[in-house]
């Protein structure tokens, strides 16, 4: 890839830039979880960095995307402030949502990101009516919308790619393929080989793609969502990838092998772009020690914002359930 | 005043508030040029411009899970669910989707969107799956609105309000009311959610009757006047309840019936039998009777469906089975 | 077809016989309901006679099928009694399920007819149901799942097809084209093209048949039955045909051509194949008019038994909701 | 007695009636040889031969329906979705598919289904889509049962009921329960559905109190020993509702509260309630006491989590708020 990296050295170093603090950002959640710092459960986005960065690059603030259960990284990329997402997950009234979301329902419709979301197929059909919205009003806007290849069985998702494909809607389906949808295999929840097929039932192009590597998933989201701008209507991506760490955290990874772990580790999305970078000149040692220390402080000061911020009144509790008080 | 069927009515509503936000849109099946399944979107595919009035595939879910988004990012959709039996296919949407992103996102999202569905009318011998009063389940997910249409006046001004509302509607529309004609203002008017209607006063027992039932309720009120003087209730919306008009109806006559065709367990007409209960308990000389379908499916035949459904008799028999009265 | 007529003679005759008796039943249900003679409303399957039969042909009475709001002439094909059909839709005690069910419940499940269903998309999910249950006591059954093009749309039909595919199970999924779900035509519901690419997406195999041909719909479906007989799971047939009807009697069908409606009847199902069965000399004029007048005086007995039938006792109706009195 | 857990008392029952019946079969999500989510089924997919345990897709309207499929043709499946909070999804399948065949049929059919899901535990502050109590909805739905587990043994033996009777049954799980430990005999047993269970007697005020609810009652009960005579009443099944034994006891006392952490409004402690009023009504002291979620989603905040859903003060000043106690 080296002539790659020369093309697009800039943009590369900064998306390694923001995948680097995706991984801190997680790491940090992992270890702040196992000390019982936060409440609830969380589900980290480490070894699916390059999706994220990929796909949302070259997405406008008003463009909209939809996100899962394990959606720190779709944030990140969309533009949210790790300090508030860090006071989310701690539960403090200055997280985005007050709260009352924490990880799994993240969401700052301001910012174009309509939520991570917790029940697994949900996203996509939230994206269809982003996409009618943008029809609707003729905007000049896309909704990227990430799921699991779990979500693939839910009905509710082959309804959206359908509706979408009908309509003609501008939304980019991005199907992360992880390998597995909690803690069983992809092979023994679909014909995986089939995944691509979806293309042409819903008549929208659909592409495989290696989601460990940043260029690959930009290029094919670049492609995606310039074709959804000019009114050409959705498309697909599976994105191949891998988790490294459990489903969630604390989950003892008892249907997968270290091995396993470690062949995919070689291809770890944050690690292969350094190394590139490093190999065509375009970043030293010292450069690369530079970005991760700086993500490191970041998300050092995200924690701490977190840490010294309040929690909610509890009063609260009982706000915002309609548009006024019933 | 002229008179206008329930139909023409909703479809007026309709037109209106496409015409005032065209941020509205509508979205279904059949409801595009076939002008939908009871014929009460008629007209409006071509009344509109091209893309306001979309016809679907069968997807439930994605009528009303893309409604939620749609809602979320500036539109104001009018969704329509051919009956309300299958709104099962879309609970999850109403239920973990459209009703908690205001809440659960922080308080600052709307999600204004409006469910139009048809309470299934067990008169027309459509049987089990298409027959069904389903408003209870959706009282029961927090950040919903409920609303049901009876008469004519009412359902525009209240679908009026539904779809200014910022907060998900669900607004059921019975089957065998469609036809029903009566008064409705030429001038446009809104009803307030959560504003019950006292049809008529009296002081003997008070009649709570929803839908089709405030029909019963409203015949057998005026056979019956001389002999027992009945209030009568139409609570319009069921969540936001007007427990408030109910009560203070309740204290008055110190006797209750609350006819609803929904079943009775864990059903509507038993929650709103409770609130009364609960909040006029020291003025009450019964208990409020409670007037529904008991734990059956509605079935095919004229003479079971007839057994199972509710009509005016049950509701006097109600009222006249009320201690002293 | 003159030789596979010559090949299939003793057979087609018999399948005639069966179409023309479906399309006699239908034929009075349509003038019965004209006349106010049946309560609630009916679905005609009329137009579409070679898919049941020539579906269900081959099967065995233990075989199970599931059916459709459409489903008069799925349960003829399975074997089902005229006359308890036709009480049924009377809603008399004498009728499959006692006055209960009508027009689109109808269901025998001693005879493997899992029900006729009025929810769009339900079917495939009880035949999945049926499939674990045979191969759990690895039975010598198989189980037919019909459906409208439309259901193609429903989660659950993906959910089911998916389902199947991954466990391997004995089911055959008959989707029938008829071109319209409801007054909505197939291609504004979905990329009609793409519907034979679910077979890559499930990994089963998916053929386009002629559904105005009972011998090519017979052919694929015994191909498909016997591979799943044979443990080779499921398949997906897309039978093309038409309703001449509207969707239910009394439909005005503005959504349509009468024109459109005389192209499809020149390749009607019955008469095309009397015609072959006359041009062949396996049967001649008084044949053919010998098999209709048998089909009249079965559905004249039907009627006659429907309407000298009871009504059920109004207290039936609180009974049989769960097996023991709550 | 040796003590278990709740986790482990499900465990067996699984594992009995699984060895008992060759009908039966396990089919969820993760239940095979990941043991299941909450590793309630840990250990069923190396005790039972191929094909018992079937781990599926995410697929919940699949699971239900080919469980309703299965079980009218000869299986007992056991379908497990794994919170509450997603039959939503699932809902047709309950509501117009297994619920209604016996009696759409025409009453021969039998359905043998169990639906075991968790009534999600809000207080492991996983927020709004994965904490909800939901058996008020199923209660709604005719032809189907709802039990609640709440003690390891009461879990043990309703179990075993549900997976025997022959119709469809949804069997609640509460999620916070599943570590409890408590004494379970050795020997098999059933527990009977509809039956109530009066955990403690008293005289002074009832309180019918389901799943976690019930453990806060207990307490509470204990705490108020010698003050207040509190009488303790488990439901166990909300459909059949055991109201004989309810009913009795609120008339004994004359005095009821009723707590279960369901949403107030149109649900299950509501509708129990209003059951009471309607039969004990002359001999109440006061209106029945409703205990519950109070039109809130779950919120994930521990501070806000604490406010929206009750605990065992919230029980107490119910119980002493009553008049004249
Ligand atoms: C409707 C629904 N069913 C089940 C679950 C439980 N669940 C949470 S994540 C998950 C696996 C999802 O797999 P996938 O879509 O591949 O996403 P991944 O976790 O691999 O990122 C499951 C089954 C859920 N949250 N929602
Ligand atoms: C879940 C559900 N949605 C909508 C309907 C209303 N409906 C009844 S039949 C029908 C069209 C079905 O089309 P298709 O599957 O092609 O079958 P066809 O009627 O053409 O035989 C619709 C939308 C329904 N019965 N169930
Ligand atoms: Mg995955
Ligand atoms: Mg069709």
């Amino acid at each position: 890839m080296p002539n790659v990296v020369a093309e697009h050295a800039d943009r590369l170093v900064d998306q390694f830039r923001e995948m680097v603090l995706v991984r801190e950002f997680e790491t940090r959640v992992s270890s702040l979880f196992e000390d019982n710092e936060l409440p609830g459960f969380v589900h980290l986005y480490i070894g699916q960095e390059a999706i994220a960065t990929g796909a949302c690059w070259g997405l406008k603030d008003d463009d909209y995307i939809t996100s899962t259960h394990r959606g720190h990284g779709h944030s990140i990329a969309k533009g949210l402030d790790p300090d508030r997402m860090m006071a989310e997950l701690f539960g403090k009234e200055t997280g985005y949502c007050g709260g009352k979301s924490g990880s799994m329902h993240i969401a700052d419709v301001d910012q174009g990101m309509l939520g991570a979301n917790g029940i697994v197929g949900a996203g996509p059909s939230l994206a269809v009516g982003a996409g009618l919205s943008i029809q609707q009003n003729d905007e000049d806007r896309v909704c990227l919308s990430f799921f699991g290849e779990g979500a693939m069985a839910e009905g509710v998702v082959h309804e959206s790619m359908n509706l979408a494909g009908v309509q003609d809607l501008p939304v980019v389906f991005v199907c992360e393929n992880n390998q597995y949808g909690e803690m069983t295999p992809a092979q023994d929840q679909h014909s995986v080989e089939g995944f691509e097929a979806r293309g042409d039932v819903y008549d929208m192009p659909a592409e495989t793609v290696d989601g460990m590597s940043v260029q690959s998933v930009h290029d094919a989201a670049t492609r995606a969502t310039e074709r959804a701008r000019n009114g050409g209507g959705p498309s697909l991506l599976i994105c191949e990838t891998y988790r490294y760490h459990g489903h969630y955290e604390g989950d003892p990874m008892v249907y997968r092998t270290e091995a396993e772990v470690e062949e995919w580790r070689e291809r770890d999305p944050v690690d292969t772009l350094e190394s590139s970078l490093l190999e065509s000149g375009h970043v030293d040692g010292d450069d690369v020690a530079a970005i991760r220390a700086e993500a490191s402080e970041r998300i050092d000061e995200a924690v701490e914002f977190a840490r010294a911020s309040e929690y909610p009144d509890p009063e609260s509790a009982f706000e915002g359930v309609y548009s006024e008080e019933l | 005043m002229p008179e206008k069927s329930m139909r023409n009515a909703i479809n007026d509503a309709l037109s209106e508030e496409m015409q005032r936000d065209d941020s509205t849109y509508l979205i279904g099946q059949d409801v595009g040029e076939p002008g939908g399944s009871f014929a009460v979107t008629r007209g409006l595919y071509d009344e509109f411009e091209e893309g306001r009035v979309i016809d679907t595939p069968i997807s439930e879910a994605a009528i009303v899970g893309s409604s939620a988004g749609a809602g979320m990012t500036g539109s104001r959709p009018i969704a329509e669910i051919m009956y309300a039996d299958f709104m099962g296919l879309a609970a999850d949407q109403v239920m973990n989707q459209a009703g908690l992103f205001k809440y659960m996102f922080g308080g600052d999202v709307t999600v204004p969107i409006t469910i139009r569905t048809v309470n299934g009318g067990p008169g027309a011998n459509a049987a089990a799956q298409h027959s069904k009063s389903l408003h209870g389940l959706f009282m029961h997910m927090p950040g919903v609105r409920v609303v049901l249409a009876s008469t004519p006046h009412d359902s525009k001004g209240l679908l009026k309000s539904a779809i200014r509302c910022d907060d998900p509607v669900v607004f059921f529309e019975h089957m065998e009311l469609y036809n029903r004609e009566a008064e409705v203002p030429e001038k446009s008017y809104k009803i307030p959610l959560g504003e019950a209607d006292v049809e008529r006063e009296g002081d003997d027992v008070t009649v709570v009757a929803t839908q089709k039932m405030f029909y019963h309720a409203r015949d057998v009120a005026e056979q019956l006047a001389g002999e027992i003087s009945v209030e009568l209730i139409n609570p319009r919306t069921v969540k936001p309840l007007d427990t408030e008009t109910l009560v203070e109806s309740a204290k008055k006559t110190g006797r209750v019936v609350v006819a609803d065709e929904s079943v009775v367990q864990n059903g509507p007409a038993s929650y709103i039998a409770e609130r009364i209960q609960q909040e006029a308990f020291y003025h009450l000389e019964a208990p409020v009777e409670v007037v529904g379908v008991d734990d059956t499916p509605i079935p095919f035949s004229p003479p079971l469906t007839e057994a199972v459904v509710p009509d005016d008799e049950d509701i006097e028999t109600a009222i006249r089975d009320m201690p002293r009265v």
